[in-house]
């Protein structure tokens, strides 16, 4: 583990993580009314295990958040914005018109807005993870000498 | 069925679009390739239903969202659009099938499932900018369509697919970046997105610099998407080091698109008047199309890898499309709408037949393909038809093209322009001619005379492509009205 | 519209020219990452070409409350929002083409690169 | 005049200066840390412009994304390559600058013709603009406009721009993602 | 079967005879050469039904697909097309049993792919034959080119490729830079490209655009093989024989001509190029053709170089006929179509006759041949005098025709030019016989050539009968075999007779140069 012995990194980023997720979810919830949204709350709540990553190392992320689960939730929030499309299709309005989802127009659209900047959460959240594993996967395996990359191949698998 | 008629235009996208994750969350290359198989064929009928649905009742209007444009975004279809559409997912739908052993050679096979989820997000985007009718909208499913290709090109088994992929990026996303700009400043103007509504609101400013500026960013930022020469080096690298299966996709259709993108912002965006007239840069998009068609056809002829050849032919067809735009008037027009559907068909074919070759010999090398008229009579008898259509000649798509271009450029008494689009043909003849030589009158290499010939779930959908490729050559009168009458909607604005 | 005279269009000048110093180091450099850098440094002066023009003199952010009249222009955020995932996302596959490049030439200077594409042939 | 607006329009041409002056610092440094960290310094000076142009919620992206996310995936990027940059030919640079004085010189071409700064008058809020800023109350019914903007009246497009963060998470594994199989004994290997 | 049905036979037949072919072809020799003389028979069959038909008044028409509001595939029958169709699949017949003979002779490889591209060659000629719009005698002129340049390439040696690179690189090259590009233009101009008598420009365009039209139609036609553009032919030599008999001395070199003449008189109209003078300059460019080739044919030893541009020079007879735009002078160039098709088919089967069974191909080789094949050198003897125009055989009339109008146009100089052309006729042809029969052997060459000829025995599988040299009880004599002297015959004979039936031809051709 490369930072194994850094105590004050590990308590510090313990304590500093259920902030950055409260925040997180602080700022999904509240996009409708101050700045924010799904997007920089996903930015964020990725932000806490990426730092959970680089102080504690990747495995125990990976072990946190398994690779099938990122990907499930970066697949579960594109369907879930579409999904939510295909959900006003199928009430007779037209493709992501939140009117139809509630009897009021006016809370049709809230449900839809607060429905779509979740799976936008989702997505960006897993996104980001994906991301930074993979890049920090690579650098795991750059240091290992084991397994020289020839050139002209495609890649490692 | 009234469900379907209604919503025609939003499905086309987002059946492929939704389909991509769950290509992901299989996790399995067969599953993932019966699964966007699926798709691509039901989005072919779909796409076949749009059209119908569009000549009969002209062009569709759909609000997404429920709000109506300026204010939302709003899906405009007109014919060219659905033929547009009816282009990337017949190809899709006929690439697919082929795809699997095509890329269980070429890719490893953890990154099936990933290469067929590319695959579909590729098609949507492509489509959601055929189907557009909001400028802005555009450039979202521009770069949708953009990133899936930087990694479906990166795919490629060969080290240079990388640059070659890195390249396109950079070039692409300054292209895209261009296009932002330009937009910028047309919204900025007007304050509207949506291309309508742009149409009606910029005559008024047409004269500001601001717009001027804003046009030829666009056109900038679009050459460089479409390949138009000087802007073409990234095509080259990119068609040449990509899969097989996907350079045949791509180049039967991402070109395309961003040429029929090109169209609808010149013409339904700026086309009060005859814009390229009135912005006086005819003369100049003329000078760049005939050089595309020259300089492509050029470099053609001294390639010694198939794939980069037709790719440079590419280059030189992208010339043929934007010159049938760039003279002006309806019949010419026309030559450049049908020649975008005629293009994907003949090229689409030929990579496919390229693929062949790759899949059984493991190159596209000239000197490689030496006795291919023995060892795989059928492919190479394809890699002859789509070169026939490449060159123009009758009973092929390629002729109907020219016959309208030349027809065009002679109705406005162009007529060096005609001869000239007749010499380029002539430079076809010659970089078809270098291969159809090798394949049937050069012995092969020691040691590879026996004939063995692509597995048939790869010469079926060749065949079936190259069939389309001469079928709509012998019978133009469906592409032949859609083109016309699209490209009369389109000058309309002129008369 | 004397209010109007300062920056009148001088900021706009100022934000062309952090475009073009993008452009620029993506034309000139040839160093991939730094190529990166310069799309990166080249989008986000557009964006605020975009921000710039949908500002409002004296308007403020459009959260919209009571008692505020003048808001600055809300389409051009959202566009800009958009835009800034659309760059992230393509730095982030350029960023890992880069690294694919390194592992295959060994190198990720254009130039370079380029000569060893030139032995492959 | 306005004294706040006029701080303001000071603040603004000082911070678009600054990042000039990064700008220029990125192309001329040659060591690929520093020129990162200048990267995200850059972003960063974006996102205070933002502040500044009332754009808050780009802003906090722009923060979040701009100057965090991408930096960190540079700075990956860099752990992976080199961090030094070897010079530049020469010919690349007087290519360059030609081009980029030319589009520069058609930039401010256009220029002329555009509303100025700030004008209320200017056509980008007279036509929709107003009508997100008027109506959205009653027919969303939410205070932020830019939420109302982005997640309804332009929905459609953020789906587009959540597909293209999808897409390019793909495309990273895609790349240099790594299966399942290997080094699954390692605890850095089996990610993604 | 009615007309219709027929015309479309007549183009099927070949077309799935080719196919049969190519599919049976590595089965078994036997089965693919009975099976292409079968096609050949039947396509003769019924072509002169047609032919009837036609000669009764008929004039059947049927569109085979439309490409294009107003662009068809369309095929009408008219006389002057089923001439061209006739003289095409009759000497197909005549071709195929030649063939036989030599291309086993001469143990080629590839025959399948060599009758499988003749095939196609002959549909095309019956397709540009019956055409009934420019756009299908394009669309069958481009296939015949692209159909026979597997034949010219055939032994697949450099040469071999070079000359199909010249041959594709012109007919291609003029076809689409000129031809299609008056094609088009045509149909911008007057909306049809249907073939009509009296022409479909008449009066619908104005004079400047029909000048530069004409010669961009005439120039486009690259087959007719007009100066400077007449490369391929020579070039196309490298053929098996009965490639240069049927196609480079009938089928391809004749559907130029052919399509010069139809274009003359039913896309322009006589009339119309009389009127406008559009014509003038190139009957010109034929003449000085017409003596140009006949000078450099002289000095060509190889045989078949010889004839070929012999070939050149009596093309541009053709030419000149039609570009004197009077019904006389078309009539002219019709019937030297078939003089010529008689007499150079006949030429060209001696010459392979010759290379195959006597391993010459220079005619200074060739001293004393006439003594050891008598039968060949004297059908030659007989061709020639026929191309010389010398009666009572067939080239008298043409050549008579030609100069009558020449004189109906008040044009000597052209009559000049055909006597002169005459004299060098004789000048080029007659040595080869000369030498054939009076000169003296050269021993060393022949023993030479004959050591090779051994030494194919030795490789070859024992010959068939038919295949045997033909002594006729003599010593010395060792003359073709029957499957190659036989065609030789039947041709010379042609030209006999058709002295004696030119005025029925003539009849026949009423009713498009009656006026």
């Amino acid at each position: 583990m490369m930072m194994r012995r850094k105590m004050v990194l590990r308590v510090v980023s313990k304590l500093l993580i259920p902030f950055i997720l409260l925040f997180a979810l602080y700022v999904q919830w509240h996009g409708d009314f101050g700045p924010g949204g799904g997007f920089q709350a996903g930015v964020i709540f990725a932000s806490a295990f990426v730092l959970y990553g680089l102080i504690f190392g990747l495995g125990t992320l990976r072990t946190a958040l398994p690779s099938w689960l990122t990907r499930l939730v970066l697949a579960a929030g594109v369907l879930l914005y579409a999904g939510v499309g295909v959900a006003s299709l199928m009430l007779g309005g037209n493709f992501l018109d939140y009117d139809v989802l509630a009897h009021n127009p006016l809370h049709g659209q809230h449900y839809g807005i607060i429905l779509v900047e979740f799976g936008v959460g989702l997505t960006v959240f897993a996104g980001i993870i994906t991301i930074f594993c993979a890049f920090a996967g690579r650098a795991a395996a750059d240091v290992n000498p084991s397994e020289p990359e020839q050139a002209g191949d495609t890649g490692n698998d | 069925m009234t469900f379907l008629a209604e919503h025609i235009a939003v499905l086309v996208v987002i059946v492929p679009l939704m389909a991509a994750p769950l290509c992901v969350v299989m996790r399995c290359g067969v599953a993932s390739w019966g699964w966007a198989t699926l798709v691509a064929v039901g989005n072919f009928f779909l796409s076949i239903v749009l059209i119908q649905h569009v000549m009969t009742n002209g062009t569709i209007v759909y609000d997404l969202g429920g709000w109506e444009g300026p204010w939302g975004i709003v899906y405009r279809v007109d014919e060219v659009g659905a033929l547009v559409v009816l282009i990337i997912s017949a190809i899709a739908a006929i690439v697919l099938p082929y795809a699997k052993e095509s890329i269980e050679r070429e890719i490893p096979k953890e990154r099936h499932y990933l290469a067929y989820c590319m695959m579909l997000l590729c098609i949507a985007g492509l489509i959601g900018m055929a189907v557009t009718g909001d400028a802005f909208n555009l450039f979202v499913f521009l770069e949708v369509s953009s990133l899936a290709t930087y990694v479906l090109i990166a795919l490629g088994s060969d080290r240079r697919a990388l640059t070659a992929a890195l390249r396109y990026l950079i070039l692409g996303t300054l292209g895209a970046t261009f296009y932002v700009i330009g937009l910028g400043m047309l919204y900025m103007m007007t304050g509207s997105l949506n291309m309508t509504d742009l149409a009606s609101l910029l005559p008024a400013v047409q004269n500001t610099g601001t717009v001027h500026v804003a046009l030829a960013f666009i056109v900038v930022g679009f050459g460089l998407k479409l390949a138009l020469f000087p802007l073409h080096v990234w095509l080259p690298n990119a068609y040449t080091f990509a899969p097989s299966a996907v350079t045949a996709f791509l180049a039967a259709t991402a070109t395309k698109v961003a040429v029929y993108a090109l169209i609808r912002l010149i013409f339904t965006v700026f086309g009060d008047v005859d814009p390229l007239e009135s912005y006086g840069v005819r003369p100049a998009v003329m000078v760049l199309a005939i050089a595309g068609m020259f300089a492509g056809s050029l470099i053609a002829i001294y390639q010694s890898n198939v794939k980069r050849l037709l790719a440079y032919s590419s280059v030189a067809q992208v010339g043929y499309m934007i010159l049938g735009i760039s003279i002006g008037n309806a019949p010419a027009m026309a030559g450049g709408i049908i020649h975008m559907f005629n293009h994907a068909l003949m090229k689409g074919s030929l990579f496919m037949a390229l693929g062949c070759v790759f899949y059984v010999i493991g190159s596209v090398k000239l000197e490689d393909m030496a006795g291919l008229g023995k060892r795989m009579p059928l492919t190479a008898a394809a890699i002859v038809g789509g070169g026939f259509s490449l060159i123009g000649v009758p009973l092929t798509v390629g002729f109907i093209s020219k016959f309208y271009l030349v027809q065009g450029a002679l109705t406005e008494g162009m007529w060096p322009v005609a001869l000239l689009i007749m010499l380029s043909s002539l430079l076809a003849v010659i970089y078809v001619w270098r291969v159809v030589e090798v394949m049937y009158f050069r012995s092969p290499a020691i040691g590879c005379e026996e004939r063995s010939e692509a597995p048939m779930s790869l010469l079926v959908p060749t065949y079936v492509l190259l069939g389309a490729a001469f079928w709509f050559g012998i019978d133009a009168t469906f592409t032949g009205d859609i083109a016309m009458s699209a490209a009369q909607t389109l000058l309309g604005g002129s008369k | 519209m004397i209010e109007y005279a300062f920056p009148g269009l001088l900021n706009y000048w100022i934000v062309f020219l952090l475009m073009m110093i993008g452009l620029y180091i993506v034309i000139a450099h040839e160093n991939l990452i730094k190529k990166i850098v310069g799309l990166n440094v080249f989008q986000v002066s557009v964006f605020v070409f975009y921000i710039s023009m949908a500002k409002i003199k004296g308007g403020t952010a459009p959260i919209l409350a009571d008692g505020i009249e003048v808001y600055s222009n809300p389409l051009p955020h959202v566009l800009i929002l958009t835009a800034i995932v659309v760059g992230v996302a393509t730095t982030a596959l350029g960023l890992a083409l880069v690294v694919r490049i390194q592992e295959s030439f060994g190198t990720i200077e254009d130039d370079e690169v380029r000569e060893k594409e030139e032995q492959d042939k | 005049m306005n004294i706040e607006i006029i701080t303001s329009d000071l603040l603004e041409v000082a911070t678009l200066v600054i990042m000039g002056i990064t700008g220029l610092a990125i192309a001329r440094i040659r060591n690929l840390f520093a020129v990162v960290m200048l990267s995200g310094i850059y972003s960063l000076m974006g996102a205070t412009l933002y502040v500044i142009l009332d754009a808050v919620d780009v802003a906090f992206t722009e923060a979040a994304v701009g100057a965090g996310a991408s930096t960190v995936l540079m700075i990956g990027t860099l752990a992976l390559t080199s961090d030094r940059e070897l010079a530049t030919p020469n010919a690349r640079t007087v290519k360059g600058i030609f081009v980029c004085t030319l589009i520069f010189a058609a930039l401010v071409y256009g220029s002329f013709d555009m509303p100025l700064y700030g004008d209320p008058l200017a056509p980008v809020h007279q036509h929709v603009a107003p009508r997100y800023l008027g109506e959205s109350m009653g027919e969303i019914g939410l205070p932020n406009v830019v939420t109302s903007v982005l997640a309804s009246y332009r929905g459609y497009d953020t789906m587009g721009e959540t597909f293209v963060i999808f897409t390019a998470a793909v495309g990273v594994i895609t790349l240099i993602g790594r299966a399942r199989r290997k080094k699954s004994g390692k605890d850095g290997g089996s990610g993604s | 079967m009615s007309p219709e049905t027929l015309i479309l036979l007549s183009l099927a037949i070949p077309f799935v005879g080719s196919l049969l072919l190519l599919f049976s072809g590595p089965a078994s020799a036997n089965v693919r050469d009975g099976l292409t003389v079968i096609t050949a028979i039947v396509l003769f069959g019924v072509v002169w039904h047609l032919i009837q038909i036609v000669d009764a008044g008929g004039r059947p028409s049927v569109t085979l697909v439309e490409m294009l509001p107003g662009l068809s595939i369309t095929f009408t029958l008219e006389p002057l097309g089923m001439i061209f169709a006739g003289i095409a699949s009759f000497l197909w017949i005549v071709t195929s049993f030649y063939a036989f003979g030599y291309m086993r002779g001469h143990h080629e490889t590839n025959q399948t792919r060599f009758f499988f591209c003749f095939a196609i060659a002959i549909m095309s000629a019956i397709g540009i034959a019956f055409s009934g719009n420019m756009l299908t005698l394009f669309v069958f002129y481009e296939v015949l080119t692209i159909s026979t340049f597997p034949l010219v390439a055939h032994s697949g040696t450099d040469e071999a490729r070079r000359a199909g690179r010249v041959y594709l690189g012109i007919l291609i090259g003029t076809s689409i830079t000129f031809l299609l590009t008056a094609v088009i233009w045509t149909y911008v101009e007057v909306g049809t490209l249907d073939f009509r008598q009296g022409g479909i420009l008449a009066g619908n365009a104005p004079e400047g655009v029909i000048a530069v039209l004409f010669g961009l139609y005439i120039y486009g036609i690259g087959k007719a093989a007009l100066m400077p553009f007449h490369r391929w032919l020579p070039a196309a030599m490298v053929a098996p024989t009965p490639v240069s008999a049927l196609l480079h001395a009938v089928a391809v070199v004749k559907a130029g001509v052919f399509s010069v003449v139809k274009v003359s008189v039913f896309i322009f109209g006589l009339d119309t190029l009389q009127n406008t003078g559009a014509s003038t300059w190139l009957a010109y460019v034929a003449a000085a053709t017409i003596l140009l080739s006949s000078l450099v044919a002289m000095r060509k030893d190889n045989l078949k170089a010889r004839l070929a541009y012999s070939t050149i020079s009596q093309l541009s007879y053709v030419v000149l006929g039609a570009m004197l735009a009077t019904n006389i002078g078309a009539l002219g160039s019709t019937l030297h179509i078939v003089m010529h098709a008689f007499g150079k088919i006949t030429l060209f089967f001696c010459a392979g006759a010759i290379i195959v069974f006597a391993h010459k191909t220079e005619i200074s080789d060739m001293h004393g041949l006439g003594r050891k094949m008598p039968v060949t050198f004297f059908c030659f003897f007989i061709a020639a005098l026929s191309i010389i125009g010398l009666p009572p055989l067939g080239g008298t009339w043409s050549k008579w025709y030609l100069a009558l109008a020449a004189a109906e146009t008040d044009q000597v100089i052209f009559i000049a030019v055909l006597m002169i052309s005459s004299l060098l006729n004789i000048a080029y042809l007659m040595p080869v016989v000369l030498y054939g029969y009076f000169g003296k052997e050269k021993p060393a060459a022949h023993d030479a050539h004959d050591h090779g000829h051994d030494d194919h025995g030795h490789h070859a599988p024992p010959e068939h009968p038919l295949l045997r040299h033909l002594t006729f009880g003599r010593p010395g004599v060792a003359e073709a075999p029957v499957l190659c002297l036989a065609p030789i015959v039947l041709t010379t004979v042609g030209c006999f007779v058709l002295f004696f039936y030119a005025d029925r031809i003539r009849i026949f051709l009423d009713p498009v140069f009656g006026g």
